[in-house]
């Protein structure tokens, strides 16, 4: 099997899914002749031509607004908008509709449209450049949401996306774009919405992560009993595996970059302390970014959860 | 100046059909006896339908309600050029079209009582569920069109939106793609000359709406929208071009929001009785009577009988629509995703 | 004292600062003439003329865009979204600009802008007419949140709002805009953003609200020994007197009527799951909106929580 | 057509200095000989910031960075026309107009090395921190104008931009209510015929992007970027116009992004290496020195002089911005709002 990096392994299911389904359609800003600002959609304006693989103006509230017109149409899009801080524009419209249309209709249109968005921090990029603002779309009934943490999971998790017949927001953390190579088929499969997957077992405590917080999280753990969960999708999450963990170690650390008020690591928290209280032998711990603006590189190493921070928070929680 | 030109743009206007009822010949579209007939049916089963709308809401037994009096022409004359398999993307404001189309009166009724099984389209329409959020429903029409123009499927997309949603991003953002990938898209402006409280000359500094195409490079073309003549005209021939691949059009029908916004709201408190009043003298309906009295297609027999039977299909909706059972609480769960998820199931179990 | 509603209450607040402080303007849909849809506005534009009181085209972004372009050269603006199902197309100047202006430019320029936001389920109106997305805002670093619950409180924090250097948005529930008449004072006073009240005080738990949902839970504990807190200012919020409740009582239920995942209660109740875990007796029940759109009409009875539903939990939670 | 013309536009192009050097003098603004030297220099200094910007980038002593390569006339010459209070609201490739309104240099390094401290403005000018996020402040130049207006403090209000820009909604919003309320505003868009690897032609149907101004009820026009006197004298003009209270103008600025998008692209992918021959000639800084030598304002010896005064501001710049002692983790915290919230406080202390 090759060994891909993250990059080349989305473009892969993008290849495989686009040869098989000519419904399926990329469009976004450079996508095309540029294949994208990360190459993510390299060789496909070739191989599928211009009808297929659709540069768009600058325009994402018209990207996804037009995507959405085409999915409940009947064809199977796959937006791009460029980096997760230019996703704003476009809230309006995964709010109103994206999110809406099958429920709005009941049931008569449907939306299986996915928005592929790079997202977070640690590529020294400029302002806008390095959100991780996964929690917004979390609390919009009808959305999906899913954060790949490897090259293998990123493919099985696009094509399960592209499959799926909801609207999904697709979050690839850019730091992994090309940070690690690993195994992935060249046949297409696909890894299930909505299921975790645990990462290492472990019986102290659960430490859950996604995206590229995961590699902290997982060289963090390293001499503690942990049981380490990378979510996948987070909307909606896989409780049942954090709830099984949780009530086996007693003990729960979440991790994640974006500012800890109102991120996703809240809504763990709360289901953990709704379903499994009892369980638990002390207090849950959020390692996440501080409440700030995300910050420029020169600063973006302190906002960032670190190594050091996470370990910090094992230690802490192995208090109780 | 003494500068170089670079482009000379002209916007126009189209009129045939004028207040007194008198055409012009030139410009008459071809439409037989039974078309303008079943125009003018279709006209009066929206006025109908309006009427009866704004009394249920008066008595308890319907939710607030956006009335389209004053506007039928500009909505039955558009709809009365699609195919029953064009796409068309609604407002909230356009039950003329609705009819026009033939959706079922009574989902209408349901609807705008509150309940969302009566936005369920029928499948042999494509119909997009009326759309409340001003002008975020065009750039759907675009990638509409982008999906009939791959597929090379012959359908044309329309959507449909008042003056004041002109000024918003999403007009922008969906018109200057359908430009750019010359799309079968026909974009139709119901300008009643108010948005709530906000007079069309506060809404946009610009002329006239049409011009706003040139923006996009297409053409953008106002006509007398209470003309339904000149309405099924210009969409007539926005949609021929679409389907030749010509690209997007601009419909710009001037008309006239004759109600109140909605039953929510009281117009007296900004705008002047006389300007309605200056309004009712270009009534749609009225213009095409006189025009078919003139061309002896209408008797007072005939209006009996157009009266009767609208009156006889709109009692029957409200009685469908109330007849309907309401609507069970699993309804707000059902078609949130193609399945509940683990935690609604657990909700609604808890309900 | 004259027993005002919300509504008038918070023209009076308009009137008074605006009386005040010539660098206070209002924009917005149909807030001049009309007077507001829900005449909040009533009566400034003939007070104030239309330089102060604009009635602008419509356009959400434009009107916000416009409203931080004021208040970064000197103004104070009050821009008003018609209803919150609105707001979604200005989020990206929210995020993107306000809440960002005075980090972005280290401190030279700030924004002293406020949004006000009819919100909320209960008036039998059209789609997007009843969203309550107070979470989003939460999830803004930079971006104050508030919400009254009385006429006599919506004044003082409209005052306050106003007053303050930084961005809030300011939402108001429409179920109470004429609901409840309460003595206000016709001086301008203001209540401090930032910090709950103890709306009753109890020992065996604490049930915490907002908006609208006050009112019912305050309903629904009757029977209880129950401490009522109403959060007034969502971010940043009082974790003090929270958590010094929640210590007391060591019982929680959180209430509101958005979507339950991600919502407000989910910050809420990691901050306790973090900060309180040991006083905790029981799970941290939170009493929400489901996790679905939000029904027409005909079904928004059954989407707010109930006096019912609220009085369940709290009969749950005694049984810890 | 037979329908009535409603309106009738004309799009036209400003060009007074061409490639050889050569002046309409009929067209020709008022300028000094000074005046023309310090455009020079401010040219030259643009030049010589941006090519040292790139060099530090390669050296790994910056962080990504868009150049202005080929856009300094359609820069220095705008901002030349602005007095020193007036508002300025940029895009992220503007920098000569910072360096004509003589923003410290050394911020902009600073800023683009990755430290937020490089966007705090000096109190003695009016200039917007950098937009990153394309064409969303558009209606902040807007909302400027509306406050000028508001105080009568006769400052104008500048935005700029590029041509991607103009397909945002923000745009259309931003412009929009500038045409309504009549504002003093410019807004300046700098065409370079690319938005990354999106040619010009493929952002929108419109055969010029000054048209777009018509559908605000304003007037745009075309100006050959590279021809400082043009851009100079069309801004100078709209300026008058806005502090006259006679309304908004759009400037489109005809002119061509030379290097990369960024650092970080590489524009081999998109677009022809001969495409980027052809505007070579067409240099805005060879036009005017072209220009002075045959007024007799340019010599070999002042060539050398004015690099040589370039060459040393920059070097002053650099030190000066690599001499800043690095951001502390609590300039993460200080702005957030006017007062830390007492959990970041406690974040604070954590770090
Ligand atoms: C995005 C958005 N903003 C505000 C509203 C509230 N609102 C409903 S209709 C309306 C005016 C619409 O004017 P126009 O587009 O001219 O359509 P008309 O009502 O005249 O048919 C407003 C402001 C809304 N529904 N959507
Ligand atoms: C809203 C938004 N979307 C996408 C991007 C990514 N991006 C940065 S520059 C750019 C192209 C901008 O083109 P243009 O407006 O012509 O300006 P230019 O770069 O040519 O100066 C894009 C797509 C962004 N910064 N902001
Ligand atoms: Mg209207
Ligand atoms: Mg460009």
């Amino acid at each position: 099997m090759p060994k891909l990096t993250m990059v080349q392994a989305l473009n892969s299911a993008l290849k495989g899914e686009m040869e098989r389904d000519k419904d399926i359609v990329v469009l976004g800003e450079d996508v095309g002749k540029d294949g994208g600002v990360f190459r993510v959609t390299e060789g496909l304006l070739e191989r599928f031509g211009s009808e297929r693989v659709i540069d768009t103006p600058l325009s994402e509230s018209g990207i996804v607004g037009a995507a959405i017109g085409m999915a409940v149409s009947g064809l199977r899009p796959v937006a791009e908008i460029q980096f997760m801080g230019f996703i704003y524009p476009a809230f309006d419209q995964i709010f109103t509709h994206a999110a809406r249309i099958r429920s709005r209709s009941r049931g008569r249109y449907t939306c299986p449209l996915v928005v592929r968005v790079p997202y977070g921090i640690g590529i020294k990029s400029p302002e806008l450049h390095s959100e991780s603002s996964e929690a917004f779309f979390c609390h919009m009934p009808g959305i999906k949401v899913v954060v790949p943490a490897s090259p293998y999971h990123a493919k099985g998790l696009l094509v399960a996306a592209i499959r799926d017949p909801d609207p999904v927001i697709f979050l690839e953390p850019t730091r992994l774009y090309r940070l690690i190579k690993e195994e992935v088929p060249d046949d297409m499969y696909t890894i299930p919405l909505g299921k975790a997957r645990i990462v290492q077992e472990g019986d102290e405590m659960t430490v859950i992560a996604w995206g590229s917080m995961l590699h902290k999280t997982v060289q963090a753990v390293e001499g503690f009993d942990a049981e380490v969960i990378d979510l996948m999708t987070l909307n909606p999450f896989d409780a049942a595996t954090v709830l099984t963990s949780v009530k086996k170690t007693g003990r729960v650390v979440i991790v994640h970059e974006a500012p800890k008020t109102c991120g996703f690591g809240a809504e763990l928290s709360a289901t953990i302390a709704e379903d499994a209280m009892l369980s638990l032998k002390g207090p849950i711990l959020r390692v996440t970014g501080p409440d700030v603006v995300v910050p420029l590189p020169k600063l973006e190493d302190y906002y960032a959860p670190s190594v050091e921070r996470i370990r910090k928070a094992l230690e802490e929680i192995m208090k109780y | 100046m003494p500068e170089k030109i670079l482009n000379s743009i002209n916007i126009t206007r189209l009129e045939i059909l004028d207040a007194t009822g008198t055409v012009d010949e030139a410009l008459m579209p071809r439409l037989s006896d039974a078309d303008i007939r079943k125009m003018f049916e279709l006209l009066t089963l929206s006025r109908f339908f309006d009427q009866r709308a704004l009394s249920l809401q008066r008595e308890g037994r319907m939710g607030t309600y956006a009335s389209i009096l004053g506007q039928e022409a500009a909505q039955v004359g558009s709809a009365f050029a699609l195919e029953r398999k064009d796409w068309v993307f609604p407002s909230f404001r356009e039950m003329g079209v609705h009819i026009a189309m033939n959706y079922p009166l009574h989902l209408l009724y349901q609807y705008w009582a509150g309940d969302e099984r009566g936005l369920r389209t029928p499948e042999d329409l494509n119909i997009f569920p009326i759309c409340i959020s001003v002008g975020t429903h065009i750039p759907h029409a675009t990638g509409a069109a982008m999906a009939a123009k791959y597929r090379r499927d012959n359908h044309a997309v329309v959507a449909y939106f008042g003056d004041g949603a002109t000024s918003k991003g999403d007009f922008h953002e969906g018109f200057n793609m359908a430009g750019v990938f010359k799309l079968p898209v026909v974009y139709i402006c119901q300008n009643n000359q108010w948005a709530i409280s906000v007079p069309r000359e506060q809404q946009t500094a610009a002329a006239t709406l049409a011009q706003k195409a040139y923006a996009y490079g297409f053409d953008g073309i106002q006509v007398d929208g209470n003309d339904i003549f000149a309405v099924y005209k210009a969409t007539k021939d926005a949609l021929v071009k679409a389907r030749a691949g010509e690209g997007p059009t601009f419909i710009e029908c001037f008309t006239y929001r004759m109600a109140h916004h909605t039953t929510a709201d009281d117009s007296t408190r900004y705008r002047q009785e006389k300007e309605v009043e200056l309004w009712k003298s270009k009534d749609p309906i009225l213009r095409l009577k006189l025009f078919m009295q003139k061309r002896g297609l209408w008797s007072a027999e005939y209006q009996a009988e157009v009266d009767k039977k609208s009156k006889a299909l709109i009692d029957e909706a409200v009685q469908r629509a109330e007849a309907a059972p309401p609507p069970k609480p699993e309804d707000m769960f059902t078609s949130t995703q193609e399945q509940l998820t683990m935690r609604q199931q657990k909700q609604l179990g808890e309900l």
